[in-house]
């Protein structure tokens, strides 16, 4: 199985959340990051002084999913994160070992 | 407020009170008191600006609280200064029945003739800068009121040039009317604190300005969906509405503008009873209408309802009984609860509500004032809105255009996206807090 | 309040205030200032409606936050319907010396007998509407009280339906007895301004829906260990406090109950300063010895402890000399500090304090009032304190067992889990921050 | 305040206000009226407290907004406590145009004289309460500066033990020289509410405090780079600005010390004006020099420029004419806009903002009062300037040095950087929002 | 090594790190994400506006442990996670490739 | 390529940040954590009543690399988040499958 991490502009949630929906993939775990990148933070000012914020807020989608979906999965974020603008962020494919479902004790692909 | 020859009015009662002269309050206490009720007054009018400040700072998504309070201090100060640079006279010297006083007048205290000496003072005066003062708070609140609701995608300065505009020209001269003794005062239209002057009048100004802006990005979808935009801070907004339920004792009380009689201390107290039993029972009624429509207690539509309570009672807080102060304002806070849906459906986005209170309940106070007050008609009272209505709609109208077409008045996308505190003031308002600027 | 043949008493020393005729203050003018007294104590005491809103919404964690909210402004709405309703005329209409008023008689001003011309008008006298307006808002106090306590996991409209109770009853009834002109002030029980009437009858109504509620989900383990639940905001908290304070110059400064000669004046100026040198006394003794006891300063400690002052001096404000109130506030505040984890050993989960804060230091006030005024006696207090303290006892237990077996009080465990924000009112206070509602 | 020999000033004209005797304000009216203003004042200005506790709360990070709550609310009690133990009477007990009062004197209220039977009661008199009151609160002010410039770096204890020094020593001391009629005031030194004796004080002990201190770790780096640390919260730095604005009203208003005549009257509603006014300017100015300079509106900046404009017309609020105090004002939000970097270039490591607000406007102020008031000149100004600062900066510099070496006034590096708030109180401000400190 | 990542739901933290303290696992990393599965959002209402809030508040511990112990530390995980209901979450393990202790340089099983 | 995690002090961000600059290192993913460890949390009071709070702010730094800076990057990453203290922190490396960068849709090393 892969893990799936992906780093997308805020408001791409949504439709990345839909567009995964639509194949079937219910289930995910997002969180607030901060990225730094070819896109750089912004200037912000404070009381008379200037000064850069390096890091820009991003949403971190963290997705398990079965291998033979996996560059479904990736075709589907790709288009869904894209806004064709620098900091569309990067989508980073890990192995997983095992997947444990909490409730059942269910493992593999049935765990998810 | 301003009412020439008004009637001693105590509860539904008409009474004469002249106590025997030894007993009398001598003509410069009362010209004190009646002072002293206007710096109180003013004080707690003024004190608005910030229950209007963190109730809209509340309410909006955290990336624009910023700039929803530099849009709060600011707006005050310049309403203060246009008040003063023309707007007040403009609204009261020498309107005489007409439809408005002097243009580009600038205003300054003058009470060499109640200070000369041997000067005969009239109990029923009140020093110049404290009529001034109490006045101008009221200016400022109407321009607060349209803050709210164009909040999260207006640009800064559009939004504090439109504030020149109405509180140096649309309020004054609509205020003029009435209370500065003009036609509709003539025609015997009835407004004691201002439910159509000042609340409806900000409301017509706002109504205008959402529409003219069109809502936030996302907040109607295009297959109808409504995409609610929770605000960011409840607890603001509760404190917001508390500091303008205490203001309000001042904006209603006040507005009785005088006492130095029995009579005026007897009505202020029950004006401060009404104020108060109105915004309790626009309160508990929206508590109640919410719980029983949508199943859940919404905290918001409570806020709401206290003030749309206040705001129904604003047009005659002196003459219904206590009771019937409440199911006045109980009404009030009903309407607010169905109103703000309302808005949605036309697609007309109200960031706070103010449309809901200000608007809607201040027509509906307006209106409430035949039932107690029999110095009014319905038909006066009518016209009294539509006029005002139709004149603040169309001057406003014509002020959003003017700034559309010259400046813009909105946000572009990707910096109504990022946030208006990034965008125009380069900082955030909560930095250390929540990044993301909406719920996933 | 409400004490017939109240003695000027200033400072320590009784004196008889009467100036020369053509110098005194007119009967008019005297009531103008007892009125303005009241509305202007009114309108710092409504503003405590706020403080307790702020303090315990900073006390709470951020799952309850917008539950509190709403509690505190409907309280606060319900509690002034309630005393419209039938709260008024049971603690003040024709107790004679008993043990209440008349029951379910709706309130309404009337001043008629003050403004029919030639009216004979007394020099202590103030408008109906003004005193209604001030004693309203003690009422909401007492309600306030309650809120705080039971937090976090009582249901919403069961907490409403105590307040009805607590309004609409048990408030004006034990009020009767001393400022209604009861049995208890024939006794000669003392309380200006209510450190029993107002604060130990909030704090027992509390102790007992505490005691009926039971504590919040792990808040006490087992194994005996006590698991402190921080609040969200103490910045909330912080401000929460100073509106309290402010808004106690009124509370206290009002219930001389007249301006209206140089006496008055005189004893609502040093009122002001003993509330003031209590609420200090009780800020600082709290920081020493929360400082002393566990290394560290404690601010939510320091705010119950200034509250706790403010408590103390409630009973008697006007006798002592300052530094003796700063005594009495400094007593009050050092126990607060010891009965805060007192109560979490005896497994009494009060959220907020309110407990150590309005009743034990409501008692510790009531104590205090023989030290500095010669007209109270010790066992007068206790039997006060001991007959107030049973009655309210009694009647709210029987209310919170009413509803405990009709409506049920508690929210089911999941819901306390998620926090009273999304169970009862489907919203959370600060969407856009912390998710998590405990720290971990 | 305390001005002996106060000529009546209104607006620009001197006159004298005698009504006829039949309508004159009775003595004992007058008394009442006086104190009530004093009351009315004191208690908003108490407010000021409350004010500075938010605005410092949001303007330091979050890690240190517990202690600056502690912080605010202990300063307030403590100076309080001072007061009455040793300031009051240093400052206004037999002065006699030298350089102090009594030391160690405890202050009680005592108004016998007013109250004996047949007392000729003085129509500019006062309850003894009422002022102490009023005055109390000032120099509340005058220690809440310090705090904010010192934040996030003080220890707890030194801060508030420099706070007793200033209550008791350094505050009475130099305002014995003008308001308590001492040698000051006899040179003919104009400072109406404080400009100079309140702010300025509180500035200079704020800027030696801030030299001997040191700036924050990481504030300035080695390559000469300011690195910002935005405050935490800007709508309760915006809510905190505006309880200022709103105490200021008590400030300035009740520094007329009297109330009692119709001169008085118009002279607290012509002060209620201009300073509104001032603060409408000050904001304004700030908002459009920040746009211009840094092509950003900064929130923090308007906030500041609008308490630079109250604290500029703090001198002479009575004499200007409305646009005049308008443009005062708006010097002083001007200043503020280049003191701040100014400040910032000289490695002096502000946290709020108070030293360009209190200090640099204070001197604005006091230098402006020639402009509008003939009693002033220019260069007795600038010796009461001088005076006062040369004395407030070498007292209060003994008083930092002192606790320096002794206790040590500089949290260690590591309680620096994990937060005042963990360090020294072992809480958090908000447990449940962003754990981190800082943005990054 | 393995690098185990487990989505709990936030009540169970407590529990979780006093299962794994009790056999010797003393270092952990959580953080607040949010979650979305079969346990879907909830909805709210906002100004008579209802809505679907689709993610629902998490913990992740993130916490790497040696092979040997890593079906153990499995074990506990998800027993002291579990409450039965729907949403209890997902245990992910990954493989470890190197591990440093910065404060030392040490490295491997050493380094934790 | 590599997926470096390391779990750091929170005022060693901005160091780091610089550290890695230096070599080139120009995109991250930074997030704020909460740790327990060798380092244990703090007592805290409140209302009188002691508690421990277990876990101490933390930042994570994700960083995706090419295999051969590899090690570079964990030298200079330890080297400028060291204090000497406890609680320093660690870092975890661990093996990518895949990288893309969602703007253009690149992979490989092309996407960093
Ligand atoms: N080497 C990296 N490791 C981890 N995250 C990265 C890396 N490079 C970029 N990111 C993340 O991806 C986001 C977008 O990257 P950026 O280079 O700004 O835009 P783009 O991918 O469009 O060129 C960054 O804000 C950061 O969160
Ligand atoms: N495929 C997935 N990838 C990553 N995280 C997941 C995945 N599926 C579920 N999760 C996480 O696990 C949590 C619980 O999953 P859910 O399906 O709701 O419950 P259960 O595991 O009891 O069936 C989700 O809220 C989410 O955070
Ligand atoms: N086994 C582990 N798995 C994941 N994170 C860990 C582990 N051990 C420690 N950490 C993280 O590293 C941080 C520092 O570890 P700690 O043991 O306190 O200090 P040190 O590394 O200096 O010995 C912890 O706060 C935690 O975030």
């Amino acid at each position: 199985m892969k893990y799936i991490i992906a780093i997308i502009k805020p408001h791409k949630l949504e439709p990345v959340r839909d567009a995964l929906a639509e194949v079937g993939i219910n289930g995910m775990t997002v969180s607030e990051v901060q990225g730094y990148g070819r896109q750089r933070g912004q200037r912000e000012i404070y009381r008379g002084a200037e000064y850069e914020v390096h890091f820009l807020p991003k949403i971190k989608i963290e997705v398990a999913v079965d291998d033979d979906v996996g560059d479904q999965v990736l075709e589907i974020l790709q288009e869904a994160a894209k806004t064709g603008q620098i900091g569309d962020g990067k989508i980073f494919v890990l192995d997983i070992n095992q997947v444990v479902r909490i409730r059942t004790g269910e493992t593999g692909i049935e765990a998810l | 407020m301003k009412l020439n020859g008004k009637k001693l009015l105590v509860g539904a009662v008409t009474v004469s009170a002249v106590s025997s002269p030894a007993l009398a309050v001598s003509a410069d206490s009362a010209y004190i008191f009646n002072t002293l009720l206007f710096l109180i007054g003013g004080f707690l009018v003024m004190w608005m600006a910030a229950g209007f400040a963190m109730l809209e700072a509340g309410l909006v998504r955290t990336k624009n609280v910023a700039e929803i309070c530099v849009k709060n201090v600011s707006l005050y100060a310049i309403a203060c200064i246009m008040w003063m640079l023309m707007g007040y006279n403009l609204m009261y010297s020498g309107v005489d029945g007409g439809y408005f006083g002097q243009f580009f007048s600038l205003w300054s205290p003058d009470d060499t003739a109640t200070l000369v000496e041997g000067a005969k003072v009239d109990p029923t005066g009140y020093s110049a800068g404290s009529d001034f003062f109490f006045q101008m708070v009221f200016v400022a609140t109407t321009a607060s009121i349209v803050s709210g609701t164009v909040a999260e995608r207006i640009k800064l300065f559009p939004f504090l040039a439109f504030t020149v505009v109405l509180a140096g020209l649309i309020y004054p001269i609509q205020g003029a009317w009435k209370w500065g003794g003009g036609w509709l005062d003539a025609a015997g239209f009835q407004d004691f604190a201002g439910s159509t002057l000042v609340h409806s009048t900000g409301g017509w100004a706002a109504l205008v300005g959402a529409l003219i802006l069109g809502p936030r990005l996302g907040r109607f979808s295009k297959d109808g969906r409504i995409k609610p935009m929770p605000g960011s801070s409840m607890p603001l907004a509760t404190l917001g509405t508390f500091i303008l339920w205490l203001g309000w004792f001042g904006f209603n009380g006040a507005s009785q503008l005088a006492l130095g009689s029995l009579g005026d201390a007897v009505s202020v107290s029950n004006i401060f009873v009404n104020t108060n039993m109105a915004a309790a029972g626009g309160a508990v009624s929206a508590m109640l209408v919410t719980k029983a429509v949508y199943k859940k207690v919404d905290l918001s539509m409570i806020l709401n309802g206290a003030l749309a309570g206040l705001v129904s009672i604003t047009a005659e807080p002196l003459t219904p009984t206590p009771i019937i102060a409440t199911a006045i304002g109980g009404v009030g806070g009903a309407l607010v609860v169905f109103a703000v849906p309302f808005f949605d459906k036309l697609k007309i986005d109200d960031v706070v509500g103010a449309i809901s209170v200000h608007l809607v309940c201040g027509i509906w106070g307006t209106l409430a004032v035949p039932l107690t007050n029999d110095a009014a008609s319905l038909s006066i009272q009518l016209l009294g809105i539509g006029a005002i209505g139709i004149f603040v709609t169309i001057s406003s109208a014509i002020a959003w255009f003017a700034l559309k077409t010259t400046v813009g008045i909105r946000l572009d996308e990707e910096d109504e996206e990022r946030g208006s505190d990034l965008a125009e003031l380069g900082m955030e308002a909560y930095p250390e807090f929540g990044k993301g600027s909406q719920k996933f």
